[in-house]
């Protein structure tokens, strides 16, 4: 049996891990990373990579189709699914190679692998042990079924959603969450009827409620289906498709079943209880500055209980490098961590609803508005519909910023800066901003709670 | 343990000094710049010294440099 | 003959006036708006909401005639003029109406008709003396050309070229700034042939040298033609085109020539150097609280030297409401507008080039990292190329952010931000980016320059 030794060793190889490993070698640590499968992970692979492409695939799908709109003459003929499937994986292995590149020009040693921790500062891989003076989980997440409901066939997960070869001619999804909305709007924009089935009582049920509503709004014009506040009870295959029956006693049939109720963490038979980690329902728990609690042991990305986002996973990785090399780092909150949901019209949000910041400053503390994007130039130029919400502490900061709208995703990086950052509304009004452009529209929020609105009432 | 031990050392070895500047967010430094306020002077009273919108607001309000707002 | 008084009147409702109408009336004064055409002025009718417009409408093009890279069967059948012109009208009525509908909710007084300045307090109307405690002027620009050079027949400014009712097969632009590339983009799009001349050594001058260098890199790539360094000596038509002679005897020629060499301030004869107002070159002069000197009276917008840009109009109206109402509002520097070009690819950009960043706080002073798109996920899925620069002082803020790449405009709100409340990259870093955005590439370019690069070396 071999050893080696490093610093810092990493089991997983995906957004946190190897964020963690390339900031460690920044700051002049040695790195072991262990990687059973390919680096990138979920997200560069079976995740946020791949369902984007598709996304972008169906925007321009829908831009073909519309086109008659905007003046151009144009017909749409159908998805050339073959296609679909090289420009998606072109994305990936143009990024998958660009990302072995980096990590092996930064000198990160990578350990090809199946890696089990067996001692809170080993990893063995193999008949390899990789010892490290700290050690750092990231092992993320897989796709979560519900009990009793048998991944196979055409009941199937994002995983075998992205490998399809052919667009379903009618797709039933249980989830209306991020995953599951995302492929109701790609599949649509595909050509397929597609219903979801989702036991809270909204689509996106993690947003604003008027966000949530927006959306179902707007599927429902799309013509996607969905039933909310209904459960899930059984379902059967057979050779054409799949029965969904629901606890009311509703069935839905489609040709395949999306199961995309959420991610349970890449934990078990890990030996992380065994090395005196806390596990709960599977996660890994940890302090706020991410370690385990067993000295020089620290968790990053899915694993840990929270959002699951490949940047929260980045963020993490970087936190934990700096914090083994005792820069202390400033922790960011869940909260304060930008979530989008790239489904047409697109959905994206920092901070804190307007119920929860009413709970947490006190309902009298706190003023929002909503801004229309109907008053936006630009938004109309694109033919979308939505709104801008932000929630202020009143002669407070921006705690919260909502927002749904063809593109709108792109507009949170300046919302982040002002929730991190407890900008007043105040202290944004002066820079009137770029005209015309869908900025303007979190632009004309911001105006508003400062009580000088503009393209306002 | 030893891992713990391990991990204070090479902290140590691997402190990086950040540049010494008032520590405050920017829409802050902003507002200090707009009245007038020299953050130098201003003690910290947020997380870890954080210089908050209170202290550069109490310190426009107190210094004499209240009226140092450009014109 | 007929007086009316106010608190303030404002001759002129296009971008810069109706916005000063608008917080003025809210600071509880009252307000008498002389315009002689359309509320809503240059942007509305003419300028940022038609070309905006008709850029959607060549993006819709482009996207049916690539629409195989990304795996989606669509023919482009051409462009259908009067359904583009529908859709580009559409939206100018729409917003022209909700533009009048608040006007008049906010309780403004609208006085149509031209106007001349009188004396320093009022403006005549007709047979109306309108009476100002304080007078605000906005009249805005026209189209300029170049001496000896008449606009007329198949010598067109924006105002025709927005008006054309059919694609040109073969157009020549004289001038290769905002106005000019932005035609460019649409007609190549729409299927022209284009070639641009431009005097100066680059498309774009005004931006940085590098983003200028890729706009060319990206236009020819397009087969957009440009000629650059040479200026334009004289033009001749006939039945069927123009023929366009430049200084070193090259000619093109051209079914249409389009003239964007620049707006010019709408002042001549309307009563300004007589009421004590210094005039240069056609332009206000005033102090950088937008005084004229004279008490009581003011300038803004496109007739105040500087940047010509919508955005601006509204902040200095809101910024003369404000400093009238004793307000003290703080200033905001042209450098700190954001500004933003919409041809493909976009250009966006915010502060000091590095050239001029190095001017102005030392050559040594100053650092800069340019992030190139091609690592960023966001921008391979759209499959768009450019790049994202930032400029900061060393140890110091963020002075300068310059972006090139298909959608980075909407990237500038951020960067407005950051720039104008003078973060330093340090401040950003530790929010990691939503993923996968363009946001990111900006977030990538804060990282190096904070000293801990992720996806870059
Ligand atoms: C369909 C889908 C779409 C998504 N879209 C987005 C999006 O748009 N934006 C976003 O921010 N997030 C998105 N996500 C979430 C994102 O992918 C995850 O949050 C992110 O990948 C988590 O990173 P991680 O490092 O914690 O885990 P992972 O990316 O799952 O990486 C874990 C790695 O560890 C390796 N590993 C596990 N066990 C072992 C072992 N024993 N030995 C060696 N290696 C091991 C795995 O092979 C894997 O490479 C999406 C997820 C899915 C499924
Ligand atoms: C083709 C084109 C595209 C553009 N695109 C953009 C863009 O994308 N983004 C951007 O920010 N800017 C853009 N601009 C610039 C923008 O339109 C101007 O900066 C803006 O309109 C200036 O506002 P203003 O109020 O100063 O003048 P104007 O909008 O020109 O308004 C002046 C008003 O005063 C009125 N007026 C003039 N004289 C008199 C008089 N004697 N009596 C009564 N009324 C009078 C006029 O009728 C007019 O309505 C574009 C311009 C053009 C031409």
């Amino acid at each position: 049996m071999s050893e080696q030794n490093f610093d810092i060793v990493i089991l997983g190889g995906g957004s946190g891990g190897y964020a963690a490993a390339l900031r460690a070698v920044q700051l002049g640590f040695t790195v072991g990373l262990v990687e059973k499968d390919k680096l990138g992970g979920t997200c560069l692979h079976r995740g946020c990579i791949p369902t984007k492409a598709l996304l972008h695939a169906a925007e321009i799908a829908e831009h073909t189709r519309d086109a008659a709109r905007f003046g151009v003459r144009a017909t749409f003929e159908g998805i050339d699914v073959p296609a679909v499937t090289a420009y998606r994986e072109g994305i990936i292995s143009s990024k998958y190679k660009g990302l072995q590149g980096l990590i092996k020009a930064r000198g990160i040693t990578v350990i090809e692998g199946e890696g089990r921790l067996v001692a809170p500062n080993a990893v063995q891989v193999g008949d390899q042990r990789i010892v490290g003076k700290n050690v750092i989980l990231a092992t993320g997440s897989y796709s979560r079924s519900l009990p009793g409901l048998e991944i196979g066939g055409r009941v199937i997960t994002s995983e075998q959603a992205l490998e399809l070869d052919f667009v379903p001619g009618k797709v039933a999804i249980l989830g209306g969450g991020v995953i599951g909305v995302e492929f109701a709007s790609v599949w649509k924009s595909f050509g397929a009827e597609v219903t979801i089935i989702e036991a809270l009582p909204h689509l996106v049920p993690n947003e604003e409620e008027s966000i949530s509503k927006q959306l179902e709004r707007a599927f429902r014009k799309r013509g996607i289906e969905y039933k909310l506040g209904v459960r899930f009870q059984s379902v059967s295959q057979h050779d054409d498709g799949v029965v969904i029956t629901l606890e009311n006693g509703d069935t839905v049939e489609a040709e395949l079943l999306l199961v995309a109720v959420g991610r349970g963490p890449v934990t078990q038979g890990l030996g992380y209880e065994e090395a005196g980690v806390t596990v709960d329902r599977g996660f890994v728990i940890t302090d706020e500055r991410l370690s385990t609690g067993v000295p020089g042991l620290y968790a990053v990305g899915d694993i840990v209980p929270g959002l699951q986002l490949a940047h929260r996973g980045f963020q993490q990785g970087i936190f934990v490098a700096e914090e083994i090399a005792g820069l202390n780092p400033i922790i960011v909150e869940d909260v304060n961590i930008p979530k989008i949901t790239y489904c047409e019209p697109e959905i994206a949000s920092i901070g804190y609803s307007e119920a929860k910041a009413a709970e947490k400053f006190g309902a009298d503390q706190v003023s929002s508005y909503e801004y229309n994007l109907a008053g936006n130039g630009k938004s109309h130029i694109l033919e979308t519909s939505g709104s801008i919400k932000v929630v202020r502490v009143n002669d407070g900061p921006v705690v919260g910023v909502h927002m749904i709208g063809g593109r709108v995703g792109e507009l949170i990086g300046e919302a982040q800066l002002a929730v991190n950052w407890e900008a007043y509304p105040e202290d944004i009004a002066p820079f009137l901003h770029a005209h015309p452009t869908q900025n303007e529209a979190l632009g004309e929020a911001f105006l508003k709670l400062a009580d000088k609105p503009l393209h306002a009432l | 343990g030893d891992a713990a031990a391990a991990a204070t050392t090479v902290a140590a070895e691997h402190v990086v000094p950040r540049p010494e500047r008032p520590r405050s967010t920017p829409p802050v430094r902003k507002l200090a710049r707009d009245l007038g306020v020299d953050l130098e002077s201003v003690p910290g009273t947020g997380e870890r010294g954080l210089i908050t919108r209170a202290d550069v607001e109490a310190a426009a309000s107190a210094g004499p440099a209240a009226d140092g707002r450009p014109t």
